[in-house]
């Protein structure tokens, strides 16, 4: 893999039919602060990684085989990708 | 002089401080609900101990959320009119989410929760929480955390330091002060400070958890005792 | 529906047979609709009625000395530990959901477990967790592992009740399917106790905890032909997401609220949800309830009425109340920020109707889902397995002496045998302090013995036990053995056992094999506990454990409690002071029959169970007891897997001596 | 607040010169999974929030606030915001 250094974003959140208990705490929280307007709150994971990869296509297809293989279960989770050249 | 103990919803170990304070000591102590927008009947001189447990299931962090009960406003005025805070495990994590206490308390360095025996060595005796207890005594004061690992940045940590607020630090059986006796990463292995008034106390470890030796250990009740005495001169 | 054939064919996707609908058309005195077919097939499913295996655990002893409450009267059979004091205790199975996701399949079995005892108003004060993984060597019973340990102590932590026992067994037979018991420990004030009994007509019913969503009932939607789907089935979840702060101020809202004498019955919902606790607790009373649904809080509006019955959505409670009351224990909720909403209320006719916004969408009687009653009861064929007769045919002669090198190689493969290895990495992991009562914080026992807060003298023991090796090898034998086992720890640690509780974990019941696996276990079970007035007060069935390449090894739990009557007398496990002279009781015998050294050091995996004498252990373990009582010993450890070996080795290692044994030189 | 509406995404990351034990453990992860190049892994939280504002600018502003005053504590923690209108 030649030397183009990106930093991949992963945000892995619970399926959305799923209870996401942190998310209804935080969210009654905002709204004890005086927060308005807010519709829905959901809490999970953010993953940063730097990896090498030839090309933005390249850096996309190994995250999503991190995720994959590891970083997220499908059963009861999702995921969403970033990538943006450093 | 009186105690009171406040309950967040998800804290867990206020009966078992009530139990230390009320049945091992003979305090006079009270409940506190976190509702409450005063800390009546106790006043001036008096002690409030904030437990260890999950205060709102620690989601987001630990104590975030705690520290918007109304509570916390009666507990600060209270400290401005002379009163006394101990924030113990998930106590001291409100108090520095609160602003209360410098600093703040992290994941631990394995990323996971740790619940052992600890020894602990006091580092300063001036406080009341150690003032009958030697500087460099080892105590066996256990821990239940997985957000125990206090960060402070470095200028505020000379500031403790040079005012005397560095109260436990994390050691063996004999003291020793290393990476090796650390559980948790804290900086300095610290384990319990101060505010610079010596009015608002932090310590992760749980010295309820060590105050009965019915059960294996009464190391933690020289805590309790320190305040009693502390407060009764 | 309109014809008994279309029925017929509909229920198929509830494997329910054709008689089983007869059954259904006789009780309802008409065809079901779609709704009512969808709650039969759930309510008569293996995991609510337990069809296949009641039969048997009817014969298990339910009476004692110490015993409350029966198995099945209530939710969790209760024994009397003195003092108004009463001990609700209960094991539970969560094996297939921590199979796909470990943490939540986890932490849902603790939470589960624990509203199986606060709903009789116990407050739960220790967990013990049965665990059984794949060898840690591959790489997915490590994730398994990982994700079961986290599960249980992130929700047993933040719930705040110690887990302080349990046990962990590694071999391949779990590497698909783990084995995840937790058991619940509480105590209430007798006259406390909260019925499960819908005694009253005119009571109000409220749900009480979370809202409820499309959780558990994918294999409903995946069961039924014509229920109308909104979401398609394969998204939904198969697993529920645990939310322990909303579980432990439940407790706290329900403990204040019975204190004020506010809960006329309350059940758990737990398998089919709402549908599950209003039939149950309406047969019990022989009453009948009217539900409507539409009051139900939702996290999805747009659900149906049926996905609402089913849902099995975590951290809710069913609770009566009188209506004069309601006010008191709205105020007792709000306090906490526990919803509590009023959904129907007990009619006198042992009728269930269950009603969404006007239109009754199912209506049948009070009995029919209960287990026991209504269910079918089913005795399954069963066959000794042919594996014995490789194990009837093992002779030890076969097995070579090993010489001293080879010895010292075997005592270190025992010392770092997984199933042997010490458990502290995993237990360092669990709150085992809170509510400062647990002995073995400080010192080690053989059970866990824990201080009833907040009590001066109050203690009980607590223990689970199972050696699946000896009940594959003999599932009679190696049964017995499990409860003799559980009880011998009790006893070493200074506990009188007053009752037990089991998970029986077997594979399909529709394999002959199988089902004689859990026929000759349970009997085992039975007649220990007859012999030694050992009341079984409730329990857990889990089938189908298996995997491509079969059942998993027969595993029953054991779960016991005992009383320790005077505390200030235990010994711990250690070795304690150089020049104390070290003892075995009990005859040493040359049995090395499915022990680990021959499992894993000869790699021979069929031999009979070890030799058991029912009257010998009996009397060991009275020996023991009384060797406590007088005070003529300063540690005791019971002699098991690993053998005198691991015994020793785990006696010097805590109590940091060495030891000199002699053995005998015939 | 008029009724347009945006979804607020906020990665909350500890700061970079604290030890990241999770970041730790995934990296140590990925790399016995075969993964290479890897350089940096960082594990933080993720929260979604859908919100009602007048305009972009707006639902910037509150999620800033809403960090500020609660999601994430400058002690230990930075935060990014992205905002998408639904």
């Amino acid at each position: 893999m030649s030397g183009r250094k990106f930093k991949v974003g992963i945000d892995i959140m619970l399926l959305p039919e799923l209870l996401d208990p942190q998310g209804v705490v935080v969210h009654k929280a905002l709204q004890q602060l005086g927060f308005q307007g807010i519709e829905k709150v959901r809490v999970g994971k953010h993953i940063d990684i730097d990896i090498e990869a030839s090309d933005r296509e390249e850096a996309i297809q190994i995250a999503e085989e991190m995720c994959s293989k590891l970083l997220a279960n499908p059963v009861v989770e999702t995921y969403r990708i970033h990538v943006e050249e450093l | 002089m009186r105690w009171g103990v406040v309950i967040f919803p998800g804290s867990n170990c206020d009966r078992d401080v009530f139990h230390v304070l009320k049945d091992v000591l003979g305090e006079d102590v009270h409940f506190l609900w976190h509702k409450n927008g005063s800390v009546e009947p106790l006043g001036e001189g008096d002690w409030i101990i904030l437990p260890g447990g999950f205060s709102y299931g620690d989601y987001l962090r630990a104590g975030a959320i705690a520290r918007l009960s109304p509570i916390m406003k009666a507990i600060k005025r209270h400290v401005e009119k002379g009163g006394y805070v101990l924030g113990i495990c998930n106590g001291f994590q409100i108090l520095c989410e609160a602003g209360l206490l410098p600093g703040a308390l992290v994941m631990n360095t394995n990323g996971r929760f740790i619940c052992q025996p600890q020894y602990v060595r006091v580092e300063t005796s001036n406080t009341p929480l150690t003032n009958l207890i030697a500087d460099g005594t080892v105590l066996n004061i256990p821990i239940a955390h997985k957000e125990g690992r206090y960060y402070v940045d470095n200028e505020t940590l000379k500031s403790m330091y040079a005012n005397d607020q560095i109260l436990f630090k994390y050691s063996d059986e004999s003291g020793v002060v290393t990476d090796t006796t650390n559980p948790n990463g804290s900086v300095d292995n610290i384990a319990g400070v101060c505010d610079a008034n010596k009015q608002v106390f932090g310590m992760m470890p749980h010295p309820e958890r060590s105050a009965e030796q019915l059960i294996g250990n009464d190391d933690g009740l020289q805590i309790f005792k320190s305040i009693v005495q502390w407060a009764g001169k | 529906m309109n014809t008994r054939e279309e029925v017929i064919q509909a229920a198929m996707g509830w494997n329910l047979t054709p008689e089983e609908v007869d059954r259904i058309i006789e009780i309802l005195g008409r065809l079901p609709n779609a709704v009512e077919l969808a709650l039969f097939g759930v309510m008569w499913s293996e995991h609510c009625c337990y069809k296949n295996s009641l039969h048997w655990l009817k014969q298990l002893p339910k009476e004692g000395k110490h015993v409350l409450k029966g198995a099945g009267e209530e939710n969790a059979g209760l024994v009397d530990l003195g003092d108004n004091l009463a001990c609700a205790f209960k094991i539970e199975s969560h094996n297939h959901p921590s199979a796909i996701a470990p943490y939540h399949g986890a932490a849902t079995g603790v939470g589960g477990i624990h509203r199986d005892i606060f709903t009789t108003g116990a407050r739960p004060i220790a967990a013990l967790d049965s665990l059984h993984f794949g060898h840690p060597e591959d790489r997915r019973s490590r994730w398994i592992m990982d994700g079961v340990v986290r599960g249980i102590g992130d929700y047993g932590n933040s719930f705040g009740v110690p887990t302080i026992a349990g046990e962990v067994y590694f071999d391949d037979t779990y590497r698909v399917n783990p084995i995840v018991n937790a058991m619940s420990v509480g105590v209430v004030e007798k006259d406390k106790i909260i019925s499960a009994v819908a005694k009253e007509a005119g009571w109000k019913a409220f749900i009480a905890g979370a809202p409820t969503g499309r959780d558990g009932i994918k294999g409903a939607a995946f069961a039924s032909v014509d229920l109308d789907l909104e979401e398609a089935e394969e998204n939904l979840p198969a697993v529920q997401i645990g939310d322990p702060f909303m579980e432990k101020i439940l407790l706290e809202a329900i403990l204040e609220a019975n204190e004020k004498g506010l809960i006329a019955a309350m059940q758990d919902m737990g398998a089919a949800g709402l549908l599950c606790s209003t039939s149950e607790m309406a047969a019990r009373g022989k009453k009948g309830m009217v539900i409507y649904l539409e009051k139900v809080p939702l996290r999805h509006p747009s659900m149906k009425p049926w996905e609402i019955l089913l849902s099995e959505s975590q951290e809710r409670m069913l609770i009566l109340a009188e209506p004069e009351k309601v006010d008191e224990l709205k105020k007792v909720f709000d306090k906490w920020d526990v919803p509590l909403t009023e959904i129907g209320e007990v009619i006198e006719e042992p009728i269930l109707q269950y009603y969404f916004k006007g239109e009754k969408v199912a209506e049948l009687p009070s009995y029919a889902l209960a287990a026991g009653e209504g269910a079918p009861v089913y005795r399954r064929t069963w066959r000794e397995a042919d594996y014995r007769f490789e194990v009837l045919k093992f002779n030890p002669a076969q097995v070579p002496i090993p010489d001293w090198d080879e010895m010292l190689e075997i005592a270190k493969e025992l010392v770092t045998n997984p199933t042997i290895a010490s458990k502290k990495p995993i237990i360092r992991q669990y709150d085992h302090m809170v509510q400062i009562g647990n002995k073995n914080a400080w010192e080690p026992f053989d059970a866990a013995i824990m201080r009833v807060p907040y009590s001066n003298d109050k203690f009980i023991a607590v223990t689970t036990d199972c050696n699946p090796y000896y009940v594959y090898a003999d599932p009679y034998i190696g049964t017995q053995i499990a409860v003799a086992e559980a009880c011998r720890n009790i006893v070493c640690s200074g506990g009188e056992p007053v009752g037990v509780t089991n998970c029986l974990n077997f594979g399909n019941p529709y394999d002959p094999r199988v089902y004689w696996q859990f026929v000759r276990a349970v009997q085992g079970m039975r007649d220990i506990c007859r012999q030694w007035e050992l009341p079984i007060t409730g329990g857990n069935v889990s089938f189908y454990n298996q995997s491509e390449e079969g059942p998993i090894m027969p595993t029953p739990v054991i779960g016991i409690v005992g009383i320790v009557h005077e505390p200030e007398k235990v010994v711990s496990m250690p070795f304690k002071q150089t020049g104390d002279i070290i003892v075995q009781i009990g005859p040493m015998i040359d049995d090395i029959a499915s022990s680990q050294y021959l499992i894993f050091h000869h790699g021979i995996r069929h031999s009979p169970a070890p030799v058991f004498d029912i009257e010998l252990e009996k009397r060991i373990q009275n020996f023991i007891g009384m060797l406590i009582k007088k005070q003529l010993i300063k540690s005791v450890h019971d002699i098991s897997e690993g053998g005198l070996w691991i015994a020793l080795i785990e006696s010097a290692i805590y109590g940091n001596k060495g030891f000199e044994i002699k053995l005998p030189e015939n």
